[in-house]
């Protein structure tokens, strides 16, 4: 299950949603808004993604996940828009027998999405706002 | 000949814009498709060597051919997550 | 927060009290009660543990994966008794400003909890039940 | 010298209870404390080369001195998580 959102994120509900009864762990990632980045204070930020390839993206980034790892299944649903402190953009839930390949498909999806996906994020200060850009 | 191209964050506010429609002779690979938006919006040309290009919703090269009816994206380098 | 507990575990209230407005990434592991172990379809599990010193190896691996990674905190909450397929056994929960810390963290303290934690499980099948011995 | 002794998983099978009181001279170190526990049930013998031991909560050696009052357990390597 890949998918963009404009709303809160329930973890819980695409943990129960993807474990099936064979799956012995369950590894979650979430990225969550801080409040401060850059020796800033941040107060809010803003997601904006070029939504169709995006998806795409998420998908490629799943289905290399499903090859590359022994895993048996994962969930990627990354959020859009305004997010508050504390507010998750991004979570990957990874459902395997065994525990180690869910850690590395994990890490894997969560690096590879910070490379590939066109998703790009604003961070709103007191005193202003920037675009971020991530290492090319 | 007609392209449609999308701008992305930071390239947004330098074109000015979030979307225009590129129709010209002599575009024949994505990179003359920046050049023609660069002439319209001088302040995307400092973006030239951080630029990520795409063409139909993948990742394309400066010298991928462009087509009648394609869509073409400049973005810069990702930052979701 | 270390416990030992005989009720499902609720991951995600676990995860919302540790949350802090510095984190930027939560990782999860749950171990889950999976149907089939050594090649025998499970039907149920029932988990033992040597409390006292259960309790006191649990909050070791939470205080050695404070130092020796850099991560605001960990939870870690191990369930004990009968449980059915599908239900976790074990949640950690680690927060950390950057995620690669708290990838190696989690994994980590799940790694190390199946080494010193006097817990043990033992599997029911069809045809009879087996307590399980880790690797020593 | 009483010493309380506690057996977990396979080990309290083997030894018939969960846990029981070892009351003698000679019980000097944790593994007289397993010797002890072996001469009321055989079936604990088996167990002698995998068995972990503890003294008060914490990993002990066979050689870790007991005294009056201490708790010891003997279990197999542990399987949680």
């Amino acid at each position: 299950m890949f998918s963009l959102t404009r709303e809160p994120i329930d973890t819980a509900r695409i943990s129960r949603s993807l474990q099936q009864p064979e799956d012995g762990a369950l590894v979650v990632f979430e990225g969550i808004v801080r409040n401060h980045a850059r020796d800033k204070a941040v107060r809010y930020l803003e997601y904006e993604a070029y939504e169709s390839m995006a998806l795409k993206k998420l998908e490629e980034v799943g289905t290399t996940a499903r090859s590359r790892f022994d895993i048996r299944d994962i969930a990627i649903v990354h959020r859009l828009g305004h997010m508050e402190i504390g507010e998750a953009s991004t979570v990957i839930v990874v459902a395997s027998a065994h525990r180690g390949a869910a850690f590395e498909a994990c890490r894997f999806a969560i690096d590879t999405i910070k490379e590939i996906v066109p998703i790009w994020k604003k961070e709103f200060y007191t005193d202003g706002e920037v675009w971020i850009e991530g290492a090319r | 000949m007609s392209i449609r191209v999308l701008f992305f964050a930071s390239l947004a506010d330098a074109a000015g814009t979030r979307e225009r429609t590129v129709e010209a002779a002599g575009i024949t690979d994505v990179i003359s498709v920046f050049d023609r938006c660069t002439a319209d919006a001088p302040a995307l040309e400092s973006y030239r060597t951080s630029v990520l290009l795409a063409l139909n919703s993948e990742f394309a090269r400066p010298s991928s051919p462009v087509r009648d009816g394609d869509e073409v994206a400049f973005f810069p380098p990702v930052s979701g997550g």
